[in-house]
């Protein structure tokens, strides 16, 4: 089987669910002939023609907001927002239309679309280009957010994205687009969207991560193994609705929980999964619940970007200080 | 997605095309559709919808119903652009357009239900593709486009009809919703309902732009006014876009022009911020008596057929009103049942906990 | 002195403001000859006029990027959006620009803009008009979000909101706006916005919440009272940046927490606030942290608005839950 | 705010202001600002903004310089743009006028730093009203209406200066920002940028509207094309404009028509989606050529004066260059430093730690 990226794997997915599938539409900035800014829609202008990849207007607004017309219509548009900085002009279509539109007409009206856009920092890119908003979108009743951390994942939840009947935002860690490779099966089923993945069994901590941070977790789960510390890492991959169940069995073997996420600290996602270990698991704490995540300013430019950045080595701090509780 | 070659700027002259003048008398001969029975249907159709108006206002202001807009001397408006649809083009409409989603089917039982905050109020039993009423200004435009876009995908002869107010040709979003329409010639007719007002807000406020339907040049496609208290104007003119649309070429720009005879809203005072005298010129235009005058000139329509009209639109208003007020409330739990094709486990805990919740607050 | 109302504190700051900096305008929607929608800026066009007080057209988006422009020129826009439900159209504005230009320019251009929405539920209102946002706010780095309860407050941090340097989000709790009156000294000094205030000061439990449901914490209180129940209640007032040190002492005496908003539960700005006290306040616990919010769902139309709102019992409830642990 | 009596319609006509052919021939006789010394200014001017270009690009191939956005063949709208205002103007640009910042005084190791990711790149020295590169498409242009606004309200004879790409002219912000300049009459003059391409989306695919310039209708004022390649042209226009806004006349919309002869930025290969012909025929538009000719055939320019102008610019540049590349990198605790005038106690600690995280990378 062939070694894929997880940009390969969305490319894939979007393939297969456009051939198996001919309501399947993609739109967006230059996904035609120039096949995406960073090749996500790769020839599928080419093989599927101007009838199903349409290159649209510089104007988010109208990209979501289109999208949600042609979802009524029983199209199943994935939209595709060029980075998540440009992202903040849809959030009016998605939360006072996409997200209700079914709702509000009973059941009548229904929205199928996936608002896809690449998003989080690493990679020395200018301005609004590595922004990490997953908490604004998983604040909005009605929508579902999915963030892949793997080739194989992307592949999986995207295809579960596109056949999902309500409308999906699926935020794609540009940083491991290309980072790693894993085999993927092209007749694999789609993976569920209501479920964490535990990516790496342990005994003593659990940390709850997702996006471009799960790579950090990893890391700094391997490094602490020499320490003789035994990491539990959660890919949390479908925030809304969020696979509580999952975390807090975990929390409740370890006793203790990092989160590691790369948006600014507070208000980020984080603080809800720390919320819910605080009411439903709080007994079985043996130490406070540490966030690892963006500092709480605007990401700075290149030069200082790595400051900015959380870290297998921040993640490493908070596993030691959490393991210091007996 | 291809362009097309666009209109040349000579579509852009500024004429308004009417039939009625304020007094009922013709100004042009009247248009091959007009037919008595037609223009008498136009008329009963405005009738129904100021009787509905009237009502709506009243369960207002007796606590029975939520904050309403009322589309007084606007009639013309919606009732044109629904009789000028076909059936299966779509209508994505403003919250002023109660005429024309009668016209469309959508019931006065349901219009009383939405308006009295009750979500099954949108779900339309007869005008299924018709989208419910867009609350947020323009942000229904960019829908519009994208059903418009479904149609030319799917080679259908239909089209979608996207109606908004003056004030919104100031929203961003029907401005990339109209390009959109523009660079890939999708079957939409934009209609603006401009009525002079955005609450406080007048006409001239809004933008400098010489006509509203002047929006359509920068989106690089035809636009024109229309005398929007003439509902056989109305109705020819979007009769036509409509054609033209579901034949291939392309959205057009209606603005008509008329006027609204009411507060803003239940929840307004329209006397803080306009002159009564510009209320009283405009009751000169009035859309339902100068089509009364009209067909009172013309012999179709007697006082008898006026007041048995009356009387059928009062009644059936009336039970309409009744039928929403007996009406059981929607169960607790509904608000969880519409909100996914299938409620996510996560949420089961909150859905039990809302009915829960209903049970104790009953008690 | 007069008895006023969180409305008529509005209006009195605003008018106080104009009246010692003529730096000061109001922009927005009706704002003018009709006073807004709910009267916040009432006589303010007729004292000021056209130079000071602007109807805009009906447009978000630029109402947020003008004022942003005048305040870069030294002006201080007080900019009015008519109801939350249509904020969105501003987020690009506010996280892209407003909260930046000082931190992207080294300081050289600056952005001090009150951006005015009244927000949440319980009105009866249509669609769009309950909406409760302010998590997706608290989350932008370089903004400051606050959120008056009572009429003294909504004056004091009106005036302060309006002095700062630097963008605010001000959202008014649109259900008490003529809830209840208070005293206001017109001549008082702006209130901090870097604090939280204990408004009953109390011994087993913590409250914590903002807004609207201030009054129904207060009110849960006073039931509880008679069960020999002694609760704080503190209102959070500025949300970012956020007073810990006062949730956190206060969670310290009473080892029990219960925080009370109106936004849906899922990533709202409780979570945040559960979250840090999770992290620095954990083995002061002796209950779960509680959080009483709105459903994850869309907020009902009126008819079933009542089941959505979280209200004095509810708090009520919570409370008797967390006392259950000694 | 009051409104304003809109221009007419007939302001739209399609004509492009042009002064230079392509072969630096004249086309029309000169205007009266464009001395010898004023047009040799203006080469001198564009053929720095290219050398400037040409070494950031070079920078970026080698890591010392982040994704950078060249304006290869455009150096004609940026200057002509910069040497038409005022000092006391604002300019608010997006992200290809380099030429204008580097009239307008901002320095070129600014402009190495900002493109290089470093914020105090933005802190211009001189040009201190001057708005920083927008990177958002679009949503700088309100910004440009309310720096118009506040020079309108305290009447001060000074404009704000807008620019965009043609892919802009899509935007929402653009149009809301637009409309209300008209409405409320600004000085403002938004400058369309039209390279003919969005990344990969080409001009006729952005929108149907006849010329970019057009979009100025439905905001009610006037607008008009210039060969944005024309140096001279450009200046022309935008100075007439400029005039009109401070003199209370109102905004105006320029389309400058040009062409992007590189790749959208140095993260993009424009081969996968345009043909080598289509750039091959815009290298004979290339402004800087053309202004050579011009000067040339005049008599007023010398192969010497260039050469020693080429080898004045790649000096500069240099010395710009290596100035860059050995300024000391911002202090850690810098990306706190700027975010508030003063910053909250709550964010002491991030601050605190952000420099214990800097000292133990570096360790
Ligand atoms: C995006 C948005 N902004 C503000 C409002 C509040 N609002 C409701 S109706 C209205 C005026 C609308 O004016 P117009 O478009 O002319 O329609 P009309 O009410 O006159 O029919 C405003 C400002 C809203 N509903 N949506
Ligand atoms: C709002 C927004 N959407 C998308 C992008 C990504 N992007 C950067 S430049 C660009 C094309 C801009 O085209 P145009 O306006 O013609 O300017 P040009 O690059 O040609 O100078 C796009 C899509 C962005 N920066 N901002
Ligand atoms: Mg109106
Ligand atoms: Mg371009």
């Amino acid at each position: 089987m062939p070694e894929h990226t997880l940009l390969e794997a969305v490319n894939l997915a979007l393939r297969r669910a456009m051939s198996e599938d001919e309501r399947v539409l993609v739109l967006g900035e230059d996904v035609g002939i120039d096949g995406g800014v960073f090749r996500a829609t790769d020839g599928l202008y080419q093989a599927f023609g101007a009838q199903r990849v349409f290159d649209t207007p510089l104007a988010e607004t109208v990209i979501a907001g289109a999208a949600i017309g042609l979802a009524t219509q029983g199209f199943r548009p994935v939209a595709e927002i060029q980075f998540m900085g440009f992202i903040y002009s849809t959030i009016d279509q998605m939360v006072n239309h996409a997200s209700r539109l079914r709702n509000r007409t009973r059941g009548r009206l229904t929205c199928p679309m996936v608002l896809r856009a690449p998003f989080g920092g690493g990679i020395r890119a200018p301005e609004h280009h590595s922004e990490s908003a997953e908490a604004m979108f998983a604040h909005i009743p009605g929508l579902r957010v999915v963030i892949p951390s793997s080739p194989t994942r992307a592949y999986g939840l995207l295809l579960a994205a596109i056949a999902d009947p309500d409308p999906v935002v699926f935020l794609e860690p540009k940083r491991i687009y290309r980072a790693f490779k894993e085999d993927i099966d092209t007749s694999s089923a789609p993976l569920p969207l209501d479920r964490c993945f535990v990516t790496r069994p342990g005994r003593d901590v659990t940390v709850v991560t997702w996006g471009a941070m799960h790579v950090e977790a990893l890391d700094a789960a391997a490094i602490v193994e020499d320490e003789d510390i035994d990491v539990e890492v959660i890919d949390v991959a479908t925030l809304k609705p969020l696979d509580e169940a999952t975390i807090l069995e975990s929390v409740t073997r370890t006793g203790r929980l990092v989160i590691a996420h790369e948006a600014p600290l507070t208000a980020g996602f984080g603080a809800e999964i720390a919320a819910r270990i605080a009411e439903k698991g709080l007994f079985d704490l043996k130490a406070p619940i540490r966030r690892v995540a963006g500092w709480d300013t605007v990401m700075p430019l290149p030069k200082l970007e790595r400051l900015y950045m959380p870290t297998a080595a921040q993640i490493v701090n908070a596993i030691r200080s959490v393991m210091a509780y007996q | 997605m291809g362009y097309w070659p666009p209109w040349s700027l000579q579509a852009f002259e500024l004429t308004v095309t009417t039939y009625l003048g304020a007094d009922g008398s013709l100004q042009q001969p009247l248009p091959a559709f007009a037919s008595v029975e037609m223009r008498t249907g136009l008329y009963q159709d405005m009738v129904l919808t100021r009787t509905f108006d009237a009502k709506a206002i009243a369960l207002q202001r007796t606590g029975r119903l939520g904050t309403y807009a009322s589309c007084l001397g606007q009639e013309a408006v919606g009732v044109g652009i629904g009789r000028a649809m076909q059936p299966d083009d779509v209508l994505v409409p403003s919250f002023r357009e109660h005429g024309a989603q009668l016209v469309r089917g959508v019931t006065l039982i349901e219009l009383f239900a939405f308006w009295g905050g009750d979500e099954r109020g949108s779900n339309f039993a007869v005008a299924q593709h018709d989208f419910p009423v867009s609350i947020t200004v323009g942000g229904h435009a960019p829908h519009a486009a994208g059903v418009a876009l479904a149609f030319k995908l799917r080679g259908q002869a239909r089209a979608s009809v996207c109606v908004y107010g003056d004030g919104a040709t100031s929203k961003g979003d029907v401005y990339e919703a109209m390009n959109l329409a523009g660079v890939w010639r999708l079957p939409v007719v934009f209609v603006v309902n401009n009525n002079q007002w955005a609450i406080s807000t007048p006409r001239k406020e809004q933008t400098a732009a010489i006509a509203l339907s002047d929006k359509a040049v920068g989106a690089g496609f035809s636009g024109e006014q229309v005398d929007g208290n003439d509902v056989i104007a109305v109705h020819t003119v979007i009769s036509s876009a409509l054609d033209r649309a579901r034949s291939g070429q392309g959205p057009h720009l209606v603005e008509c022009l008329t006027y609204r005879l009411g507060d803003h809203t239940t929840a307004d005072d329209a006397r803080r911020y306009r002159d009564d005298g510009e209320v009283t010129r405009w009751w000169q235009q009035d859309p339902l008596a100068r089509m009364r005058a009209h067909l009172t000139s013309e012999g179709v329509w007697s006082r008898d057929q006026e007041e048995a009209l009356l009387k059928a639109c009062a009644a059936k208003v009336e039970a309409a009103a009744e039928a929403y007020l007996a009406a059981p409330p929607a169960a607790p739990e509904s608000i969880f049942d519409h909100l996914f094709a299938r409620l996510p486990d996560a949420l089961l805990d909150q859905r039990t906990a809302v009915m829960e919740r209903a049970e104790t607050d009953d008690a």
